[in-house]
């Protein structure tokens, strides 16, 4: 605990830090993944292995990778390959984690970053799927980073461009996907939520600091499961801001 | 085996690979062949209206960008193109020289939505948006690189990304599990941005090299550009590190910093102040406009286009680069 | 997408890829984790009697033959093989440790026929030979290295090597071809001799790599020996040249001159005496025993049959290989 | 043309080298293939690029390779990768030649090296395919080099192992077998042949010196088809000869 202040976004990357398990592949996109992930290895997941799509796996994140690909992604890697060997190594069953975000999720986490409106005359076309279906597909465990409000928190998208549960239990199976593969976790601007494990639909486990249960009701647009106990997020640690701040992103590009 | 299910989306280049085989046979040369060009003399001999085009890279990262700057220059139009686009499909939206989208991602990554898409497909001034995701459309070239009609992956299923994708679903005749079919992809032209090869075309990439393999040869035509033009003998004393063999070739074009404003692993750094520059013009037509007019239209060549950015910056990106030690 | 015709001969490792799946994720620790180990901790550990087995090489060139008499020495019987094999299988034919072959080729090259696998396959010792190309087996590897179950090509159509394999035809749901479905092979076992290694398991080839990178990823459990154990410092400095991470590895072990008698690039050449032995000794049963006794029965381990060798004739094989230079 | 005495081998390695076109790409095997390359890349065909199936492409045959994948088949070659992209590289029509051999061959070019009598209870078990079925299937042009006596040239083979022309005119493309592709010549003890294009039927085209028409009729199976000309091959020069004995094999592996 401290009593420093913090922003969202650093709450979020520790928040979202915390998931990861050490000893544990995780595919790493552009953003609070890669800063939470930065930050895992720094703290508890000193063995965690980062994935990024393009090829390069296990660098050492010395410094904060600003793009996707970019050199520092493979810096002292173990194997620097091409977007087919990493996608086809989660096709084999290798990376246990994967970061997914969109403008839309819906109560069984399926996530949408296509378009808005119909698909052929959208009233806002987003940038599409890139690796998100892939991951979304073929990790064991995903993980989406939102922004919360009745907005992004829908009933239905209006596109699916990355699978969650799709219409709940059994669906991912019986369209082909993975067995055992799915969304675990969303780390939202309020709250952390899992999924209930016999309905597969999204569950509150968490609020942040000052936020209340009845504000994440109001702020989502589908019927939230809410159980018995709901904790609070633990703040950022001082050690956590000290590593975000100096260590992981110094040039303050993302926090 | 039956067709369980199917995209609706266009098969926007139906793979041919007969026509594909008969191509490769006597179109392109087995000799070494000095395949040395402009970047003028290359776009205006192998890209043409119309055509389906591609472009390797990941993210602003050893993207071909002098080359895309060249199709612009020369107002090739009604593209039909694949990808995965930041920076250099970018431009080709905002320049209204895409027809059809076989699209993956086009976006800014950290920096949000592509205002030139939103653009471009909001107004119907490209016609068509058929989904792939990363994985769908580097494994599509991939069947291509192999010479067979598809492919089998376990992605895309139960999406609507397949929905409005033009592969199809069906149960696999020795497990029993559904899987996805993705149709082969052999592009018209294909652009890559390497860091060395010979005047004939062989080409080797350090780092991680993203579907250059796949995309070299999912290509009918193929034009390289390279950071560096190296003696023959440096390919042949390393032709392990060899991803893309000369016969693959049709024009090798010399381009230092031919990623800029995106970056090249080992060499130079994105040059942010540029790349943000277009972010920021790109949000309006007339910036947009106006920025092509400054970094394309307003110069002759991916020379002039150094000199406009400016010696003094260019090294300062090569300072900022990552290095293999350290 | 009906099935046009399908192989008779039996799929003697059906693929599961839900397991296949399950059990990377189970088994396959994501750890560094130190797996250097004596070649008799090894192939006791991760070899099993009636398990799938391949070995990767091509021809007599970086065979893993240490490993390969390890697996004879200890007796493994029952073994269901894959492959392409020259000097490796036929040592293990000659032992009569083979139960069942997907077999592409067995033979001594330009020495003709091997011995071994006549008596072996005539007698009925083997008790079934499915039959392959090296291109199939090769993409078989392939299919289960993508997490695929099948991949489509266009050879072994038309032929009594399709009839006597367990592939099939289907008609191309895209282009209406008729193309072959070859079914993933996911090993239990794959054994691969490298340049170089870590002690984790990260592996480096010169020169060609055949299949390595296929059977590294189609492998449940994968033992790697090495000529070389570098730091993994030496790895990360060249990840672009990795072509087996260490997650897919269960154990390294060094072995200096592994593919003796056979030949490793740039580092020896083949020892045409001793191999030359072997084919004169195969003629016979008596023979075949005579060999094995003195050249794997006959020492403990690779040490000691090095020290058989002797470092002389060691010396000239070194002498005598191919540079990169020159 | 010589008066030196040269072996059947020598015969048969000039005969092969001079079907190589210049500027083509062509599939080597182990043995009389690679004499025969290394023979046409010294003579008419310095532009010949010889691909050996686990993945030399493109190599400087400076010295003559003994086996299959070994050093000299990627010998400062323009790449050195797998088996697959070698396979897949022809598979997407970029292999002109291909070099087969067998114990069988019938008279549409179907080659057997896989069982003698019945194949689960083989009176002879022989190598398999190797890489024969997909040389024979995916290469553009491929010549069999063969030993010619009837037990050889036979009205059917036991197995086919890799395809000729199957049953005949059009077979292959009915099989899936990539259009235009299939077998053009036989280089035998005796004689060169080629295939009639009406009937894809082996057809005699020239005889070795001192072997006459009844020779090679009376050592084949099959009916030849026999054309009214019939050539005679040129036997070795004196130039071949020097460049197989001193410059090819001077070790005198394989002549």
């Amino acid at each position: 605990m401290s009593s420093q202040s913090y922003s969202k976004s650093e709450l979020m990357i520790c928040v979202a830090a915390r998931l990861f398990q050490d000893g544990t592949t995780a595919f790493i996109g552009t953003g609070i993944p890669m800063l939470a992930a930065m930050l895992a290895m720094k703290t508890h997941a000193p063995n965690l292995v980062p994935v990024f799509e393009f090829g390069g796996t296990g660098a050492i994140l010395e410094k904060l990778p600003r793009a996707v690909g970019e050199a520092r992604t493979f810096h002292k890697a173990i194997i620097a390959s091409g977007i087919c060997d990493t996608m086809e190594t989660a096709q084999r069953g290798f990376i246990d984690y994967g970061f997914l975000g969109g403008a839309q999720i819906d109560c069984y986490g399926n996530l949408n970053s296509t378009t808005i409106g119909d698909h052929d005359h959208p009233k806002a076309r987003l940038p599409g799927s890139g690796g998100g279906n892939d991951v979304g597909s073929l990790c064991w465990r995903t993980v989406a980073i939102m922004q919360h409000d009745k907005r992004r928190f829908v009933p239905n998208v209006d596109f699916i461009t990355t699978p969650g549960y799709l219409s709940g239990v059994g669906a991912r199976e019986r369209a082909g996907l993975p067995r055992g593969s799915g969304p675990v976790n969303v780390v939202s601007t309020l709250a952390l939520m899992d999924y209930d494990s016999a309905s597969f639909r999204m569950r509150l486990v968490a609020t942040h600091p000052g936020v209340t249960v009845d504000d994440v009701i109001a702020n989502t647009g589908f019927e939230l499961i809410i159980p018995d106990r709901v904790g609070t997020n633990e703040p950022p640690s001082a050690a956590e801001l000290r590593l975000l701040r100096e260590e992981i992103d110094p040039e303050r590009l993302y926090i | 085996m039956e067709i369980l299910a199917q995209g609706k989306g266009e098969l926007i280049q139906p793979p041919d690979l007969e026509a594909f085989r008969e191509w490769n046979r006597t179109q392109k040369s087995r000799k070494l062949i000095d395949k040395l060009m402009t970047e003028q003399e290359a776009v205006s001999r192998f890209v043409y209206d119309g055509c389906y085009i591609g472009t390797e890279l990941y993210g602003t990262v050893r993207c071909p960008m002098s080359l895309t700057r060249e199709v612009i220059r020369q107002h090739k139009k009604d593209l039909r193109v694949c990808g995965q686009g930041v920076a250099e499909l970018d431009l080709w939206l905002a320049a209204g020289l895409v027809k059809k989208l076989d699209i993956t991602y086009i976006g800014l990554e950290v920096y949000g939505t592509s205002y030139a898409l939103r653009r471009a497909v909001e107004s119907g001034q490209v016609e068509t948006c058929v989904e792939w995701s990363n994985g769908a459309i580097s494994w599509r070239m991939k069947a291509a690189a192999m010479g067979v009609p598809f492919i089998p992956v376990r992605s895309m299923l139960g999406s609507d990304t397949f929905n409005y994708s033009a592969a199809k679903v069906v149960n696999d005749p020795f497990t029993g599990l559904p899987v996805c079919l993705l149709p082969a992809l052999i592009l018209d032209v294909g652009l890559i941005h390497v860091h060395r090869a010979d005047r004939f075309g062989n080409a080797q990439i350090e780092g991680i090299t993203g579907f250059a393999f796949e995309m070299a040869r999912a290509s009918k035509r193929l034009i390289i550009s390279a950071e560096e033009i190296v003696p023959t003998e440096e390919i042949r004393k390393y032709p392990d590190r060899t991803i893309i063999p000369y016969y693959l070739v049709d024009a090798v074009v010399h381009a230092p910093f031919g990623s800029h404003p995106g970056e090249m692993a080992y060499l130079y750094e994105r040059d942010d102040a540029v790349y943000r520059e277009w972010i920021e013009a790109s949000k309006t037509p007339a910036g947009a406009q106006a920025y092509l007019d400054k970094y394309v239209y307003g110069v002759k060549n991916h020379h002039e286009y150094l000199e406009l950015i400016g010696a003094e910056r260019l090294k300062q990106l090569v300072e900022q680069r990552e290095r293999r030690e350290t």
